[in-house]
């Protein structure tokens, strides 16, 4: 059995969402996109940042991809929280979530903004596990900086 | 304990007491440390060789007359010679570099040096270019693999590759194939830091010499865990690490051939490597200072003097087949674990102590986590053996890799966990 | 002892102290360490650090999942960080080496690389040739000369060298008619190991950038003794070694512009610099990991951050202070003996704490040899600058080169002896 | 003024044989020679053996080169102590010697085949030295074998 620390790094909403994995599959038509690799263990992910019409709101996330447990759930909390939301609200989030990651078990103030992907919060005591869980959420970085490009 | 006797667990346990790092509790459980083949704990006679050199004798070596520098030399010449004697070599036969991953990319600059036309009359042996052939195998890890990409890129030769078969030992057939009359060099590991798999050397050799190619052996998962004579084994380079085997981080080993040393081409240039500088040209020193440019890592070299007198201390022998019952008994736990997959060979006779698995529906990283849980600490990854998980099917393994230093009580109790794994993250089968 | 009053004899006797190699007999006499030039000594706070990473944390870095793998490399890259504040320059810039040797040949070897297509599209700017120029100085140390003439001649490149005045100084005039269009990089050191002519950085800089050439900085001479802020010397890449600075043996530092070492080509390849290797090809990471192939010197890194915090403690300013103290006492003492001639030039100003000399009818070892005869280690020999003697018309020299925890009167006790050593060896005039 | 120590290591007789440098000068003509040099501190050293008429005996060596007292003093040594001796004998002269070099302070048995050029045993104290006493010695080693090779 695991510890109380495991526990509360595997909780269940966890190893669900990594089962889901909400979102996953790409769309055939072109959207802003981008791939993260973590070398070390070689899992990667492809997400693609699908928006309405306007190009203001997220519409959903798309994604394909393979990793670990925290890699796959982070993806599927993500693209949960982006749902519907302002593009321009993204930034911020993920700026959260990374403060999160990097806060070694100690938590944000507020992390409600963050929704259920907050679950992951066990991980930030975990240093080696931090990039899995960033995984997707750089991923969504670079599929915004590419949307910003053009 | 006897030097005759078998390593017992009670003879590992005495041995365990002689590394600070292991009388440690990790996530409230005694560290069972497993990954010492990524790199291996140090005892503290090692620590305190190093200390000793750098309280009482540290000074510049081979450049300064005065009384440290001179017995700074001396042990670190010693340190030369300790190795030299441990793997069967002459003195001048050993080449200190940072590393195994230095010393495999020395002899791959080395040619290219040669192949640019550097290092005169003597070095043309080594050129190599267009229409020759470098061959490797699918099983590498990376560091005797990537330096041989570049190699062949910046000289224009082609690179082949030896595949390996489902249990992960090389098809020797397909090996006699590949070994034509153009390959110059044959590269590949005595011991796979992930497969187990202890390759076949005298018939690589033999294949080698048949076409007059070199043979470059990389030593890193043998020379730590059992006897190696580089004569006896015939090989013309080898390359090992001393972190793997008790030494310092920063101090690797580069063997070759006196003769052949001589005449490859200097990689890294500076001081304390040549006869005579000019403006324009430089004059080398022959081997092993040539490959030796600039200050060594001398207090690392004098500690993993200190390591081989720890091994032999030990006894390579007791080493080897202490790890190959630890091996087997973690072999025979997983394999009968539903879920559970072995990478490489079944026959114990092919394997190292080393044992690489997957398990089914739970990635390594999440196996790996599991297992620290409990203070276990093994390697989750590709373990720098890319092409090799991509050839058996897996992204990344869990590896658990025993020294003579582990007990069978901690083999068990990762067999427990990973009888454990596939339920917790909810598995059921 | 305070931090803002200047080192005196006092202060430097409590930070001797903390030096146990310094604390020993030699010859029947207290060692008078003078060759840090050469190798500093270490204290024990970093021989302290070293050896709790390796009792307690000891483990693979950036490869490892389980509880020491991740503390390991969380002291590893805390330690870059520390080096990346002390230069001035941004964590990602940092890239660990074996010494500045090597860090000197990363360079010459990545542009070699990129010379021969290797490195795609971003590497391109690096690329030379026959018609590209390579400039460096007639008073470099090897490590900072070989490198060039070796890249020179694998790429067809040529290389031209900036002489030096009969003071040791560089002659500007000779270096503004060598920088011209064809130059791609200039190469010089920021202090001369042997002259102690601390060189114009500034003016070689704007030379070098109204040429659009890169700038290479030897700063294994600077770094140690004074503040040295990367990004305000303007340079593109510079060398030194943590053991010369305090540190262990066996690391050392190359900074580089983070744009540049984007875009240059490997140097070293194996495990851990890469992101996706298949049997054909290898992608890489970014800088500084692409830099790293292999396990790195970590208890040595870790080792030169507690160096850092030492030299930190001291001050850079004071030290630097103290020893051109310590050198212009030395200056004075040994131009006063007859038949001495000292080496560089007379503005203290120009002048690090090192003074090189000749004895006139004395060969330089048996200068050493008398003083080592009274405890007094130094260095003699041509100091890895076998131009520079030659030019200034000596084969070897006899250099004192102290560091903050040397005394004045370890400076009057080797003038005593220089009093004394022509007399010794029955010259008299 | 030096230890005891350091007087035994500059002799009168070496300090002596380093300033007359008996021997040196090269011939003009073409003699079996070798050429040796000390990395650390450029010290070198040019050397001729130069044989009766049947080749069996020595005549004299020649040499040039530039060294500190000790290289010089025991290139002079070998000079006198080889002039008349066969050939022959010289490989185990030059063994002896090196013997004694390598005696770190011990010296050997029987020292008297060297003549004048056991003086040169305090060297053998100060490891750093020996490479400096046995130059010329190894300049002879080259010149025999190279006239072995004709
Ligand atoms: C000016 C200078 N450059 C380069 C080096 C080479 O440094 P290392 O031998 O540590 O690689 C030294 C020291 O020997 C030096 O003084
Ligand atoms: C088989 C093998 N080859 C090469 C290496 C590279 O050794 P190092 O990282 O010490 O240079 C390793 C270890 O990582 C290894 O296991």
């Amino acid at each position: 059995m695991g510890s109380p620390e495991l526990a509360s790094l595997y909780q269940q909403v966890i190893l669900e969402a990594s089962k889901q994995k909400h979102g996953f599959g790409l769309r055939p038509e072109p959207h802003p996109s981008n791939h993260q690799l973590n070398p070390t263990c070689g899992d990667e992910i492809t997400l693609q940042l699908v928006t309405d019409s306007s190009g203001e709101h997220v519409e959903k996330l798309a994604w394909e991809g393979q990793g670990c447990s925290i890699s796959m759930a982070s993806a599927s909390l993500l693209t949960d929280l982006t749902a519907g939301l302002p593009v321009a609200e993204l930034p911020e989030r993920i700026g959260l979530f990374r403060e999160l990651m990097q806060s070694k078990g100690a938590g944000v103030e507020d992390d409600e903004p963050l929704g259920d992907a907050a679950a992951l919060e066990g991980v930030s005591r975990y240093i080696a596990r931090v990039k899995c869980a960033m995984l997707a959420w750089t991923a969504l970085e670079g599929a915004m900086m590419e949307s910003a490009a053009k | 304990m006897t030097q005759n006797l078998p390593i017992d667990d009670a003879a590992a346990a005495v041995y365990a007491a002689d590394f600070p790092a292991l009388d440690q509790e990790v996530n409230g459980h005694r560290l069972a440390y497993l990954d010492s083949g990524a790199t291996s704990q140090k005892p503290t006679a090692v620590l305190d060789a190093e200390r000793d050199f750098y309280e009482h004798h540290n000074a510049a070596v081979h450049r300064g007359a005065h009384t440290l520098a001179a017995l700074a030399t001396e042990r670190f010449e010693d340190a030369r010679a300790k190795v030299a004697g441990f793997i069967g070599a002459d003195i001048d036969e050993v080449v200190w570099t940072s590393g195994a991953t230095e010393a495999l990319n020395l002899i791959a600059y080395g040619i290219s040096n040669a192949s640019a036309g550097l290092g005169g009359e003597s070095a043309r042996r080594f050129a190599i270019g267009a229409g020759d052939v470098i061959v490797t195998t699918e099983g590498e890890h990376h560091a005797n693999l990537i330096p041989w990409q570049e190699l062949a890129a910046r000289t224009g030769a082609t690179l082949r590759v030896i595949p390996v078969l489902d249990d992960a030992t090389l098809d020797m057939d397909a090996a006699a194939a590949l070994i034509t009359s153009e390959v110059k060099l044959l590269a590949f590991t005595h011991v796979s830091n992930v497969s187990a798999v202890i390759n076949p050397v005298a018939e690589l050799v033999a294949l080698a010499r048949a076409v007059g190619a070199l043979v470059v052996l990389d030593a890193c998962q043998s020379v730590p865990h059992m006897g190696v004579n580089v004569r006896e084994l015939d090989v013309d380079f080898a390359a090992f690490s001393g972190h793997k085997m008790l030494g310092p981080t920063g101090i690797g080993v580069l063997y070759g051939r006196s003769e052949l040393l001589n005449a490859l081409p200097p990689f890294l240039t500076g001081g304390s490597m040549i006869t005579t500088v000019t403006l324009e040209k430089a004059e080398y020193l022959p081997a092993p200072q040539r490959f030796e440019a600039g200050t060594q890592q001398v207090a690392q070299a004098i500690g993993l003097a200190a390591a081989i007198d720890y091994l032999d201390a030990v006894g390579l022998d007791r080493i080897h087949e202490r790890e190959a019952d630890l091996g087997a008994r973690m072999y025979r736990g997983a394999a009968a674990i539903p879920g559970i997959r072995v990478l490489g060979p079944s026959d114990a006779a092919l394997r190292s102590g080393v044992v690489a698995l997957d398990v089914e529906g739970v990635h390594a990283h999440d196996v790996g986590q599991y297992l620290d849980d409990r203070g276990i600490a093994i390697r989750v990854g590709h373990h720098c053996a890319q092409p090799l998980h991509r050839r058996l099917g897996v992204t990344a393994s869990t590896r658990i890799s025993p020294y003579f230093y582990n007990t069978t009580a901690e083999i068990d109790a990762v067999i427990d966990a990973l009888g454990e794994v596939r339920a917790y993250f909810g598995l059921t089968d």
